[in-house]
């Protein structure tokens, strides 16, 4: 076993072993054990990452006769790998303090860890059949992190429902794997290369591509992530900010080479409209981790439409950068819903997730405020900022490939990313001011010594300054400027300087339009305003737009339809089963036992009353054949005269 | 002429020591009858007649003519022999109510007697007599449980059987009228052209014997006389003439030359299906257990008509086969059958529950139940097996169309024969118990059903019996 | 090693079955450990059947691709003209048989386990159970046609007896149902068997060995002997014979038209009996086609490759629907098994290498997971003595232990990665939608539309979970609640072995794979060069 | 004019018809007896009739033969007739009806 294998196996399965063995053994006190194997966990992968840096380490096994698996630990993997064990980490810490008391906290870091070890794998598996393997644990761990509290029925159904267009989306999945590992014989990922233009690898391109809009939650199946936020914070932070949503874009980013060119198109556009709807979304939503929500989701849209675009080490930039805001963002609001647990526990139906009982808690809980601004900043795409950066890199990406491929498509692409980076800092402007400025409209009196044990405080800092700029890149404008690119991506692909007029356009651009839509949010939601004094009592949106947005595009009902759908055309096919086949069988006779009721005869044969139809035929020339044996011997002689007669006559012919 | 004449029936008569035997068995019982009132006697006379003859029978090398043609002794003959005797002996073993008057045992063997000259049988008066023997036999015994419905019962059988012999009378007028003898030797079919009447008294004549057989249009005596008359002599009716019966069908068929006259080959072949199912349709409903049975034992003459309908080498052995396993099959059921009557089990309800108070009786009689449908580990699906092949056989040679139907209905039949046997377990087991009026049946009797029923595995898995048999009649060529 | 294996696996629960006959019946408990000691006994004789297995050994022929071999003369009849029936003892093991035997030696020990619980008359119910035993495994190993159509009847009895005594209300029914549903389908067998018969054999001796058959050594001029090219009613009587057994097996396989038993039948039968339904007495149906409707007429295989294929799809997408509208759980898992055994179908209908295996392994997993789900089902029946899905709710916070397992069981089900049924079934649609470029027998749309089972087993599985599991605990009768204990070391002792072992083949396959590639590739190989020859004949 | 076989023939197919229809009209049990003995008279004018051709005269042997065994047949028909009206009080046929199907 030489070093990186060791390294690597450490790395994953450190954390699972911890999870394990608090859910089995460990109990309340296991928890240090959890926490302690996540830390070995993370630096295992820091190690791991050092030791690969020079060459990739890959290594295959027989899995099953004709089929061999992989792992293959390049940069880009080992790089991931140390971002979801840092990320996982700070979420072990939170949770200590987060999930304090609650009666099942090992069984929570057994699927912590569970979760952790198999987003590991994930990233590792260089087979496609590998990955799908790991995609679906992926898909089951966030099926039990999001049902965790699964005693209250809108948890459980939150995570079943997630589950289940996760598996519609894998199924896709699994159909572009299938294609490339039987038909086109693409087995590892390491070694993609061009391929020539073939039907089956368009087919699989869109598979792969189905099956990663699932994971990262893109425009058909963004259903799931608004209800994965039925689980703690610490999850959705760790889950369905940082980590699991960007498996989709990690895949698209790997296969790149073997997508072809209407692949990327259809992508960009979903990518592109993605991002618009679930901005739109954000704008009227009461709650606080929704908002996140359907914010992730519009980030993730741009992630893809960088892919789309081409603009692979901006989209992962972008991964990287939002993965520390978004679980900045995650946690701070984790902070604030604890607050209003603790400050309302004694009246028990008060939402603390409700932003409409929030307000002035920048006096209260001033960590929590400055992180949460600093990562709305970041996540808003103000310069100085690395959400601007990554960001930034997209949208110029987008304009190039929109530019070279002159078609609407394009444009209209262009045009989506643009408004949406818009309505970002509008939506972000309004969560901050609604929150923490103003007064707060039911805690009359601060309760004292709310600020949540320095360890939070520590997490929450270290995200916060993760977002400046400097933390990413020396150049605060320049968005290729990334320190970690040139060693992910060694052939680095400098911006070809024709473009640099474009640059400076969106450049230019996009920091009016943060400001603009800052400006805006400021307008309407400042702290005296007549909007946020009659906040408190809001209803839901009336007008179309609002309907539209509040519902998120009816995309739940959208799913509903589909499952009843479904659920009707399987009791049809049970009916059918039940009164069709089964009959239209013993109509050849084949079962001389089944259906009675149909048969009004009630007789006294073989399964007391049930007579069935070849039963029944059987029944009937039986019964009209033993009238020949009726009791008058002159009947009986009748028959024989008759039977006679017509062998007789028959002769003749 | 007359001299060389006696001498030749004389050492003819050398040749019957079987017959006789049994001729004189019988006075000797009916005198004993009426002499001592003691009813064992008479059974241990019978009992001796039938091991005397069994004793005496008759070795032959090859078929001999005997009394210029009017009988003929071969190897099936004495096979069926053996097998009639054998199966004669058990009756004085089976249990009934109120013990037979002496002349029970008188009929038996004029029955006995009567099917081993129909074996031989190869003249028109001699058949149209034997006929009648086992017939008039056979009308006074199922008056035998001097009931009201079995006086009814005999009434209607010997109504029934004087129509046939009747018309079988007529047909063999018309027989004699157009071939110009009564020996099946000198008739000849060829040079006559075929006229209508002479087919017309062809198949009245065959009525006769299809009345002894229960072969459909000629079997609606069946159910009535088999529920009524007691159980032993029901198992003797059911197998002794009705094999004898067939042995007399086939002679009587090869000696129109089957093959060629196409009518009368295809027309067994209908009867033969029609018996079949309407055997096994018509037992569905049954709820009287005797009855039920009688239509088992309708469908089966059904089997054992296929086997006549092969040529003669590889048909007799399927033949001889089926006809050894069904006495077996029958021996046994109709022990349990009477078993269960002295209890006072004559109904299916009664049986319902009985693997409770009697575990050994219920366990046993699943295997002659298995054997009657032909299930794989009992001998009955040897026999049924072996026909099959035989008759698919001799589809692939000839491959024509009756054949292959009367194969395929032969084979549908055993899902309904299943639905129709697997009553009387089902009863058994899967019903609660009734009434507990029953009593229990003696050690005897469980011992005897044990050797019925075993006697059937043992033939499955030890067949040799049957190959030492097959080689006897073959060696006696036909 | 010991030389015949085989004969001493079949033969000792017979004998056995003789010993608890005799023990006095009101001794339960002597009658119930001496059948678990036979089968303990059992499992030890398959797991060295297993070690013994000779993965390396390469076929050329039939003749020597099978091991554990023994033959000896068993029945001989001297027909007329016909010559001579002789029917010889002859049994064999080779990579199809041996793991389906191992399955069975497994299932077995856990159905007497399970049937703990039974009270009354014990002793025919393990005298009925030792029986079944036997003919299982004669099954599974007989090499000649028909000694396998023996055993193959000779299930029928204990399981009409099983089902019918100790069945749930309306037993009788479900039995009778069974009990003619496979006969029927065993006369169309038989009806194949006397065929080949009277068709196969060398220098003019017929014989029922599958070995001939298989080898394809006809006899000149016979009816079955692909060179007559005799033709039945316009078709070819080799793919009316195929057709014949094809039905025959499916029946018991069950595959959709014919599956409409299999439900009854489960939700009528003992726990320990559905056990063993499920998990064994299924892979018959499977196990016949593998050895004599897909071995001995390749050509017909070959040539109706696609209609079986759709039939295999039509199961699992038909299956999984009809499984999502019951209220029993019960009838749920059989529903869910004609699904899964939709899979085999499939996998067999390609002939690919994927294809085979997968249906072999899926044949394998099934067997350990539904009989894991049904000993659930059994738990739960203990204690409420009701199936209904929406009786209950929120057990998982009452019983946490328990709804591990289910979870384990259900997500293995449904085909989770990791898990021994996803093995299965992404080797068959491998095989299933890669089947067009190897050997253009199975068009591709029909691997795809199975994909659409995986999720529909999905939905129904999570749905069921949900209601059951999830929510606040709730239970329609009070009388439930104490009976409501976490599952007791009996219950343990069942699913925990059952778990590991679905969890082992799920990450590692290769452990039930490796020994039994050598069979399967000739096993392919065969098929495909046989048919080839014999369609160019 | 000259009797030929033809008259013969056609005269016992009528005797036989004749008696098939007491047979199955008549309710006394008697009468269908009767019956019975009129179709086996009906062979024998047919068998005496066709031995006239033989010079063996088997025919007529036959018909001997065949009027003793009707003798016997009637004998056991009136004895179990006279025990069915023992127990049935009446010799009417359509009255035995206890064994249905």
């Amino acid at each position: 076993m030489d070093t990186a294998q060791t390294y690597f196996l450490l790395t994953i399965l450190l954390p699972l072993l911890g999870g394990m063995f608090t859910y089995t053994i460990g109990g309340k006190k296991g928890i240090n054990v959890a926490v302690a194997a996540m830390g070995g966990g993370f630096v295992m992968s820091l190690i791991l990452l050092l030791s690969v840096i020079d060459q990739p380490w890959v290594i295959r096994w027989k899995w099953v006769p004709g089929i061999e698996l992989g792992w293959n630990i390049d940069t880009t993997a080992a790089v991931l790998m140390s971002l979801v064990s840092f990320i996982s980490l700070l979420v072990h810490l939170f949770s200590k303090h987060y999930m304090f008391g609650d009666k099942a906290i090992d069984r929570y870091y057994g699927k912590l860890g569970f979760f952790t070890f198999s987003m590991l794998g994930l990233l590792a598996s260089d087979h496609f059949l590998l990955l799908f393997i790991f995609w679906e644990l992926v898909g089951f761990s966030s099926f039990l992190l999001i049902g965790f509290w699964f005693d209250d029925i809108q948890k459980a159904q939150g995570a079943r429902k997630a589950f289940m267009i996760n598996r519609v989306a894998d199924a896709g999945l699994l159909i572009g794997v299938i294609l490339l590992v039987v038909e086109l014989d693409v087995n590892f990922i390491s070694e993609l290369k061009e391929m020539p233009f073939s039907p089956m690898l368009q087919l699989a391109g869109f598979g792969l591509m189905i099956g990663a809009f699932g994971k990262s939650a893109q425009f058909p199946f963004f259903g799931w992530l608004p209800k994965a936020m039925a689980g703690p914070t610490p999850v959705s932070a760790l889950i369905h900010a940082a980590t699991m949503v960007a498996a989709g874009v990690y895949l698209l980013f790997r296969t790149q080479e073997i997508l072809t060119p209407d692949v990327l198109a259809v992508t960009a556009f979903v990518g592109g409209l993605t991002a618009l709807m679930a901005a739109i979304a954000a704008l009227t939503q009461f709650d606080i981790k929704k908002v996140l929500a359907y914010s992730t989701i519009s980030q993730l849209g741009y992630m893809v439409m960088g892919v789309g675009v081409g603009a692979y080490e901006s989209s992962l930039f972008h991964l990287w950068t939002h993965a520390f805001f978004k679980a900045g963002l995650f946690l701070t609001a984790g902070a604030v819903i604890h607050y209003y647990h603790h400050a309302h526990h004694h009246c028990h139906r008060f939402d603390a997730q409700d932003m409409r009982n929030m307000g002035g808690l920048r006096k209260i809980l001033p960590v929590t405020f400055i992180a949460f601004l600093i990562n709305g900043m970041a996540l808003s795409g103000l310069p100085f900022f690395s959400g601007f950066l990554s960001k930034e890199g997209i949208l110029s990406g987008a304009l190039i490939w929109a530019v070279g491929h002159g078609n609407a498509v394009g444009y209209l692409v262009v045009v989506m990313a643009f408004v949406t980076a818009a309505l970002t800092p509008f939506y972000i402007g309004r969560q901050i001011l609604l929150v923490f400025f103003g007064e707060s409209r039911t805690v009359n009196k601060p309760v004292e010594g709310m600020e949540p044990i320095f360890s939070v405080k520590l997490t929450l800092l270290i995200l916060a300054v993760a977002s400046i700029w400097i933390f990413s890149a020396l150049n605060p404008f320049d968005g290729h400027g990334w320190w970690l690119g040139n060693l992910l991506f060694d052939d680095h692909v400098m911006p070809d300087t024709s473009h640099q007029f474009l640059l400076h356009v969106t450049m230019a651009l996009s920091v009016i339009l943060v400001i603009s839509g800052l400006a805006l949010s400021y307008r309407k939601y400042k702290p005296d305003s007549a909007v946020v004094l009659r906040f408190k009592t809001k209803q839901r949106p009336k007008g179309l737009l609002g309907k539209l947005s509040f519902n998120a595009w009816y995309i739940e009902d959208i799913y509903e339809k589909i499952s009843d759908g479904f659920l009707n055309i399987s009791k049809t096919s049970f009916q059918i089963d039940k009164k069709i086949i089964d009959r239209s069988i013993d109509l050849f006779g084949v079962s001389t036992v089944v259906f009675a009721k149909a048969m009004a005869i009630v007789d006294r044969e073989i399964v007391d009353g049930l007579v069935n139809f070849a039963a029944w035929v059987s029944r009937t020339i039986g019964n009209a054949y033993t009238k020949v044996h009726a009791a008058r011997v002159q009947n009986q002689l009748l028959w024989l005269v008759l039977f006679i007669i017509v062998i007789v006559l028959w002769l003749q012919f | 002429m007359l001299t060389n004449q006696l001498n030749e029936i004389l050492d003819g008569l050398g040749l019957l020591t079987y017959e006789l035997v049994l001729a004189a068995g019988a006075l000797l019982v009916l005198i004993i009858g009426v002499l001592s009132k003691k009813i064992w006697l008479s059974k241990v006379a019978f009992t001796l007649t039938l091991l005397v003859s069994l004793w005496w029978m008759p070795s032959i090398s090859d078929t001999i003519q005997l009394f210029d043609g009017s009988l003929v002794l071969d190897g099936l003959g004495v096979v069926m022999k053996w097998l009639f005797s054998l199966l004669a002996i058990w009756i004085v073993f089976f249990p009934n109510s109120r013990s037979h008057p002496p002349e029970f045992y008188f009929l038996i063997l004029s029955i006995l007697l009567g099917s081993s000259l129909m074996l031989s049988a190869n003249h028109l008066l001699v058949v149209y007599l034997v006929v009648e023997l086992t017939s008039f036999s056979a009308y006074i015994l199922t008056n035998f449980n001097f009931k009201k419905q079995s006086f009814e019962a005999g009434m209607k059988y010997l109504i029934f059987g004087g129509i046939s012999s009747a018309l079988a009378l007529y047909g063999a007028s018309l027989i004699y009228g157009f071939t110009g003898t009564l020996s099946f030797g000198l008739m000849d079919f060829e040079l006559m052209a075929q006229p209508a009447l002479l087919n017309v008294g062809i198949i009245l004549f065959i009525g006769a014997i299809l009345f002894k057989v229960s072969v459909v249009p000629f079997h609606i005596w069946v159910p009535a006389t088999y529920q009524e008359s007691p159980t032993d002599a029901v198992l003797i009716l059911s197998v002794i003439p009705k094999i004898a019966g067939f042995v007399l069908l086939h002679r009587v068929i090869s000696l129109v030359q089957i093959q060629d006259t196409y009518w009368l080959y295809v027309l067994m072949a209908v009867l033969g299906s029609v018996t079949v199912v309407f055997g096994a349709l018509g037992a569905i409903r049954q709820t009287n257990l005797k009855r039920l049975i009688a239509y088992g034992a309708i469908s089966h003459s059904g089997y054992l008509l296929a086997a006549l309908l092969v040529p003669f080498e590889e048909g007799v052995t399927a033949f001889v086969w089926y006809a050894i396993i069904y006495a077996i099959m029958n021996l046994a059921i109709f022990y349990f059958i009477s078993v269960w009557e002295v209890n006072g089990r004559k109904e299916l309800s009664d049986l319902s529950g009985m693997y409770i108070s009697e575990i050994l009786l219920s366990v046993l009689v699943i295997i002659p139940i298995i054997a009657l449908i032909g299930l794989p580990p009992t001998a009955g699906f040897t026999a049924k097996f072996y026909l099959f092949t035989i008759l698919w056989n001799w589809y692939q040679e000839i491959s024509d169309v009756a054949i292959l139907s009367y194969l395929i209905v032969l084979i549908l039949t055993v899902v309904v024969s299943l639905f129709l046997y697997l009553k009387i377990p089902f009863y058994i087991f899967l019903k609660e118990a009734t009434a507990p009026k029953i009593d229990k049946s003696k050690t005897s009797q469980k011992i005897l059903a044990t050797i019925f029923s075993l006697a059937l595995l043992w033939v499955f898995l030890r067949p040799e019996i049957l190959n030492k048999i097959a080689e006897q009649i073959n060696s006696i060529n036909w | 090693m010991i030389n015949n294996l085989l004969s001493l696996m079949i033969f000792l629960p017979l004998f056995a079955a003789a010993i608890v006959g005799v023990i006095p019946s009101h001794m339960k408990g002597a009658i119930r450990w001496t059948t678990l000691g036979t089968m303990l006994v059992e499992l030890i004789l398959s797991l060295m059947l297993f070690v013994g297995f000779d993965g390396s050994h390469q076929a050329e022929s039939w003749a020597d691709a099978f091991q554990f071999v023994e033959a000896l003369p068993w029945i001989s009849l001297k027909f007329g003209s016909l010559g001579a029936l002789e029917v010889n003892y002859f049994v064999g093991v080779d990579g199809i048989s041996m793991p389906l035997i191992v399955l069975s030696g497994i299932l077995l020990v856990i159905g007497v386990i399970s049937s703990w619980k039974i009270t009354e008359k014990v002793k025919g119910y393990f005298v009925l159970y030792l029986i079944l035993s036997a003919s299982l495994i004669g099954c599974f190993a007989a090499l000649d046609f028909f000694l396998f159509y023996v055993f193959f009847e000779f299930m029928l009895l204990p399981m009409f007896f099983l089902i019918g005594i100790w069945g749930g209300p309306r037993r009788s029914y479900a039995s009778v149902k069974f009990f003619l549903y496979t006969l029927f389908g065993s006369l169309l067998i038989l009806i194949v068997m006397i065929g080949l018969y009277l068709s196969v054999g060398n220098d003019g001796v017929n014989s029922f060995s599958l070995i001939q058959m298989m080898d394809g050594s006809y006899l000149p001029g016979s009816l079955l002997n692909p060179e007559t090219h005799f033709q039945l009613w316009g078709i070819n009587i080799r793919y009316l014979a195929f057709g014949l057994v094809l039905v025959g097996f499916m029946i018991k396989l069950p595959a959709v038209p014919f599956h409409t038993w299999l439900p009854d039948a489960h939700v009528e039968a003992p726990t320990a009996i559905s056990v063993l339904l499920a998990g064994v007495l299924l892979k018959v149906g499977g196990y016949g086609l593998f050895r004599i409707a897909y071995s001995i007429f390749p050509d017909a295989a070959m040539e109706l490759a696609q209609p079986v294929a759709i039939l295999g799809m039509i199961s699992i997408v038909y299956g999984g629907l009809v499984a999502m509208a019951q209220n029993d759980i019960k009838k749920l898992i059989a529903y869910s098994s004609v699904s899964h055994m939709g899979f085999v179908l499939l996998g067999l209908a390609v002939i690919t290498l994927e294809g085979i295996s997968g249906s072999l392994f899926q044949m394998v997993s099934h067997g350990f997971i539904s009989g894991a789900l049904f000993l659930i089902v059994g738990v739960l029946y203990d204690r409420t003595h009701d199936r209904q899905i929406e009786n209950v709710s929120g057990l998982a916070s009452k019983l946490p232990l328990y709804t591990f397992f289910v979870v384990l069981f259900f997500f293995g089900s449904l085909g989770l990665p990791g898990l021994s049924g996803f093995v299965g079934e992404v080797l068959v649609l491998m095989g299933a939608i890669g089947a067009e470029s190897i050997n253009q027998l199975v068009p591709r749309w029909i691997g795809m539309i199975a994909v659409l089972g995986i999720i529909i087993s999905a939905a129904y599985y999570l749905w069921t979970l949900q209601r059951m599991f999830f929510g606040t605990y709730w239970v329609r009768e009070e009388s439930w609640d104490q009976e409501m204990k976490e599952i007791n070391l009996r219950e343990w002792i069942m699913l925990a072995p059952l778990g590991i072992l679905v969890i082992l083949l799920g990450i590692f396959p290769s452990v039930l794979l490796d020994p039994i590639e050598n069979s399967i590739q000739f096993l392919v190989e065969s098929i495909i060069n046989q048919g080839k020859t014999y369609l160019s004949l | 004019m000259e009797i030929t076989l033809t008259y013969y023939l056609m005269l016992s197919a009528f005797l036989l018809c004749a008696g098939l229809l007491i047979v199955l009209i008549k309710k006394n049990a008697v009468f269908v007896l009767l019956g019975i003995e009129l179709m086996l008279n009906a062979a024998n004018l047919n068998l005496v009739a066709f031995s006239k051709f033989d010079p063996s005269l088997d025919g007529q042997i036959f018909a001997i033969f065949s009027v003793v065994v009707a003798a016997a047949e009637a004998a056991i028909a009136l004895a179990i007739l006279l025990n069915i009206y023992k127990t049935y009080k009446s010799s009417d046929l359509d009255d035995l009806d206890t064994l249905n199907y």
